[in-house]
């Protein structure tokens, strides 16, 4: 059962007050995370975009920092595999109302045991963003408490997004389907067989 | 008396409401002012026991067929299936993806498949035209083909939803 | 059934004609008081992002539009333009005022459709009677400037496919005018209506922190009367050289969401009335490679597009070569037509579920993508 | 004293709409017309395709572009061993990929958007200008169409005209 925050006996008071955002400047705010934590590498791609690289424990950290300094919409959370170099890398998008600009919080982890903190304490959109992580990719999130089945029904076989999990394939087994022009796909989905997908 | 009442039931049809996919875009158009249905004496309904047509407006997930076949089962004789737009033919343009469901003429009978990625409202009354002649003629049988059959289109829906013998009367549990 | 015998757990959905699309829920009831929602996405996942890795950079841009089915140019413009910043492609003018006004004529028509959904909800359908017809002269304009009534395939990188034919921006003028006449009877059908009033006013509100925390985002951020649009903080196509206003509400619940919704598509028309007086000549589009030798170089970009929805995302990961590495969309309805929607539907009726779902605006295609 | 006279007027308006020309458009029985009365769809909507095998080198530049697999090069009887494409309408998503990528522009995508069958077999077919007859009608009409079967592993043209007729 999920904690529900809003609260609907007391009321909503919509003329409570205007939302006040952080004006921080960009590159300041990548400053102070340099500092906040050491070893984060820190960079800004062009206007309104920045960069932060940290290890998975520091992540709630940075998380934090950033915002307490005015990130606080959380846009998403994405997560990328990379089967040559074995991890999965998961990038926190951060947007800041006042500073109009967004940071990404990027973290690496191991892709054969995939864990990493819930950041639902902190945002709480992510509950719905690491369900969904969770289902597509494998990823546990030790402390969301709504990793249960969402999108997929019935689904036996491995994490579909990953990308070892070859889509054509499993199609033309389950459902039969016909190749028409094996020329215009790409190669590497034809190669693998069928079986070990299935 | 077959044929009259295939006469009277070609002349009032109830268009299920369920959009299945997204050519479900393009039913607010024919339903509403610019096309009007109506004409045809069709019109939405909301419950699968008192409609006639099931439109499958596009591809259908597997999750979705499930519902589909289940709408489809509570529907009463005689009942028919349009599939508007290519992904209800062979797949469309969701060919290779593992949660869609390919031919839909395998897991229920199709009467009338319409092409299109997405058919205009031009198909979609042609094809109801179509149907009306069809059905004048007593050549709708999609539902006595599903009578008939209905052993090969089980086995087909039992191979895609791998859920034991049961899958039909359980809703999954949610946590 | 609950386990003390007092609530009743019943299935909303996905064949119910108050859902908007193929979605449902799990309500607990107790009596008609909804004491616990769950929203059951899923019923139109297609994989898109799966797709997206097996197929080519161009062969995406066919893909994309259906994510969002009411309004999918936002879709093709976001990935065109998350690829054209990875290639730094510079988009011609010219294509950027025409995107300028395909978009915005993609959220008329969204808003019209998703204001005739609200007159269906609380039944008053001679709403959505009208405002799906208007739309359809729009679907039309759609139709001759790119070739589909729905489905455009018409901004890719590098800018547009095609130029405008000639007639195109008079007939852009004329359905303008007619919907402009329109609307003041739409506002007195709906917004003068007792019942949308009793109906639709302190429906489902909330304020614009905790709308913030939970990710609330376009119209239904703006109803709370946070002044924030991605067009005006984030610019992208020809924003920045237009002149517009942002509209906003107070009180954050059903009416001002619909309010604010009204007021948009006076300021579309606003835009797009500025955008082909001042359209460019020159270039409709870059010079990029043929689609079938379509690389990118390895990279990573992040596009924002406010949609009619909301904010839409695309982060595009390109490791070089024919076909993408990841494509994330983030949908609008992701946030709250999920936890936000679960949470707002505690403690009103059931028959307040399609209204709410409706007010929100909520698109399940891109949801389950 | 005015309140209530405005009030009990307002139902009233409704009448104004009673001498209005509707909207609706009769289909079958009329055009479909934009704002301005001209006829849709026009010459730029993506519909059904055509191919002219005069023109066609058999490059299979078609099907390499199509996102949907829809197009597979075949070889049929009487074209001297070359390849021609053939669409499948149950994968088509009327992009016209192929119409750009085509380097000879002898595959177009026509106005024509109706079809419809009561059979999934007959949506693959090979494109040939034949279609264009059939334009300007309302429905593309299966029959006419140039479909192709394999028989005894060979593609054996089964209906239709597998070559235009020469001027």
């Amino acid at each position: 059962m999920v904690e529900d925050t809003l609260d609907h006996t007391k009321g909503m008071d919509p003329l409570k007050g205007e939302y006040k955002p952080g004006t921080i400047k960009l590159e300041e705010a990548l400053v102070r995370i340099g500092k906040l934590v050491p070893g984060a590498e820190t960079a800004v791609r062009r206007a309104r975009r920045g960069i932060v690289k940290v290890t998975p424990d520091m992540k709630d950290l940075v998380l934090k920092g950033l915002k307490e300094m005015g990130f606080d919409h959380f846009v998403a959370v994405t997560c990328i595999d990379w089967p040559e170099e074995k991890r999965m890398e998961l990038v926190y998008h951060l947007w800041s109302y006042g500073t109009k600009g967004i940071i990404m919080v990027e973290t690496d982890i191991d892709r054969d045991m995939p864990s990493i903190g819930t950041a639902v304490p902190i945002f709480r959109p992510a509950i719905t963003y690491e369900r969904e992580i969770h289902e597509m990719f494998g990823v546990d999130f030790p402390g969301n408490p709504r990793l249960t089945q969402f999108i997929l029904e019935d689904w036996e076989g491995p994490p579909p997004m990953r990308k070892d999990f070859n889509s054509l394939m499993y199609s033309v087994e389950r459902f039969g389907l016909k190749i028409r022009y094996p020329k215009s796909l790409p190669p590497h989905l034809l190669d693998k067989g069928g079986e070990k997908n299935g | 008396m077959r044929k009259v009442a295939d006469w009277a039931s070609a002349r009032s049809m109830w268009l299920l409401w369920y959009c299945t996919g997204c050519g479900a875009v393009e039913l607010p158009p024919c339903f509403t002012s610019r096309y009007d249905m109506e004409r045809y004496g069709i019109g939405p309904m909301a419950t699968p026991r008192q409609a006639d047509i099931f439109l499958i407006t596009g591809y259908l997930s597997v999750k979705t067929l499930k519902r589909v076949v289940r709408s489809y089962e509570q529907m009463q004789d005689p009942k028919y299936v349009l599939g508007h737009g290519s992904c209800t033919i062979d797949g469309g343009m969701y060919w290779d993806s593992y949660a869609t469901v390919k031919d839909v003429g395998l897991y229920i009978p199709v009467d009338i498949y319409i092409a299109g990625c997405m058919p205009r409202p031009e198909a979609i009354f042609h094809a109801f035209e179509k149907l009306q002649d069809m059905i004048k003629k007593g050549e709708a049988a999609g539902w006595r083909r599903y009578k008939d059959n209905y052993r090969f289109y089980r086995d087909n829906q039992d191979k895609v939803f791998k859920r034991g013998p049961n899958w039909a009367l359980e809703e999954p549990v949610l946590k | 059934m609950g386990d003390d015998f007092r609530t009743t757990e019943i299935i909303f959905g996905p064949q119910h004609p108050g859902i908007h699309g193929n979605f449902a829920f799990r309500l607990e009831l107790e009596g008609d008081i909804v004491r616990r929602a769950r929203v059951v996405p899923g019923y139109l996942h297609r994989a898109f992002e799966k797709l997206m890795e097996q197929r080519t950079w161009m062969q995406n841009v066919a893909l994309v539009p259906r994510i969002c089915v009411p309004d999918p140019d936002v879709n093709e413009a976001a990935y065109s333009m998350a690829i054209e910043e990875i290639m730094g492609l510079e988009v011609p003018r010219r294509a950027d005022h025409i995107r300028t006004v395909v978009l915005e004529l993609s959220r008329i028509a969204s808003h019209l459709m998703g204001l005739g959904g609200m007159g269906g909800a609380i039944g008053l359908y001679t709403l959505p009677m009208w405002t799906n017809g208007e739309r359809d002269y729009i679907l039309d304009l759609f139709e001759q400037l790119t070739g589909g009534r729905v489905y455009h395939i018409y901004t890719w990188p590098g800018g547009v496919r095609w130029d405008m034919p000639d007639n195109w921006p008079r007939k852009v003028n004329k359905v303008l005018d007619h919907i402009e006449r329109q609307l003041p009877s739409y506002w007195s059908l709906f917004f003068e209506s007792k019942v949308t009033d009793a109906r639709m006013v302190g429906l489902a509100p909330y304020d614009p922190d905790w709308a913030i925390a939970h990710g609330v985002t376009g119209p239904n951020l703006r109803a709370t009367g946070v002044k924030y649009d991605i067009r005006k903080d984030d610019p992208y196509a020809a924003y920045e050289d237009l002149d517009f206003e942002i509209p906003t509400r107070k009180s954050g619940d059903g009416m001002a969401r619909a309010l604010v919704r009204w007021d948009e598509v006076g300021q579309s028309i606003r835009i797009i009335r500025q955008a082909l007086e001042q359209m460019p000549s020159g270039p409709y589009r870059a010079k990029t490679p043929p689609p079938l030798a379509f690389t990118v170089p390895p990279g990573d970009a992040l596009a924002r597009i406010e949609s009619s929805k909301g904010e839409y995302n695309y982060y595009v990961v390109s490791k070089g070569g024919k076909y993408p590495h990841r494509v994330h969309v983030r949908g609008p309805s992701f946030t709250h037509g999920i936890d936000v929607l679960e949470q707002l539907l505690r403690g009103y009726e059931i028959s307040d579920t399609a209204l709410i779902t409706a007010t929100l605006d909520v698109c399940p295609p891109d949801i389950d993508r | 004293m005015g309140d209530v006279v405005r009030k009990t007027i307002r139902p009233f308006r409704a009448l104004r709409f009673l001498g209005r020309k509707p909207h609706t458009v009769r289909i079958p029985h009329e055009q479909h017309n934009d704002i301005e009365g001209e006829p849709l769809p026009t010459g730029r909507y993506r519909g059904i395709h055509v191919n002219d095998w005069d023109l066609c080198i058999s490059c299979g530049l078609c099907a390499m572009a199509c996102p949907c697999d829809a197009i597979e090069m075949i070889e049929v009887e009487g074209e001297g061993g070359k390849k021609r494409p053939e669409v499948s309408y149950g994968r088509c998503c009327f992009c016209g990929f192929c119409e750009d990528a085509c380097p000879k522009k002898c595959m177009h995508l026509t106005s024509n958007h109706t079809m419809l069958d009561t059979d999934p077999r007959p949506f693959v077919f090979l494109p040939t200008p034949g279609i264009r007859e059939f334009e300007k009608e309302y429905v593309v009409q299966t029959s006419k169409l140039c479909l192709v079967e394999e028989r005894d592993g060979k593609k054996v043209v089964v209906q239709g005209k597998p070559r235009p007729r020469k001027q």
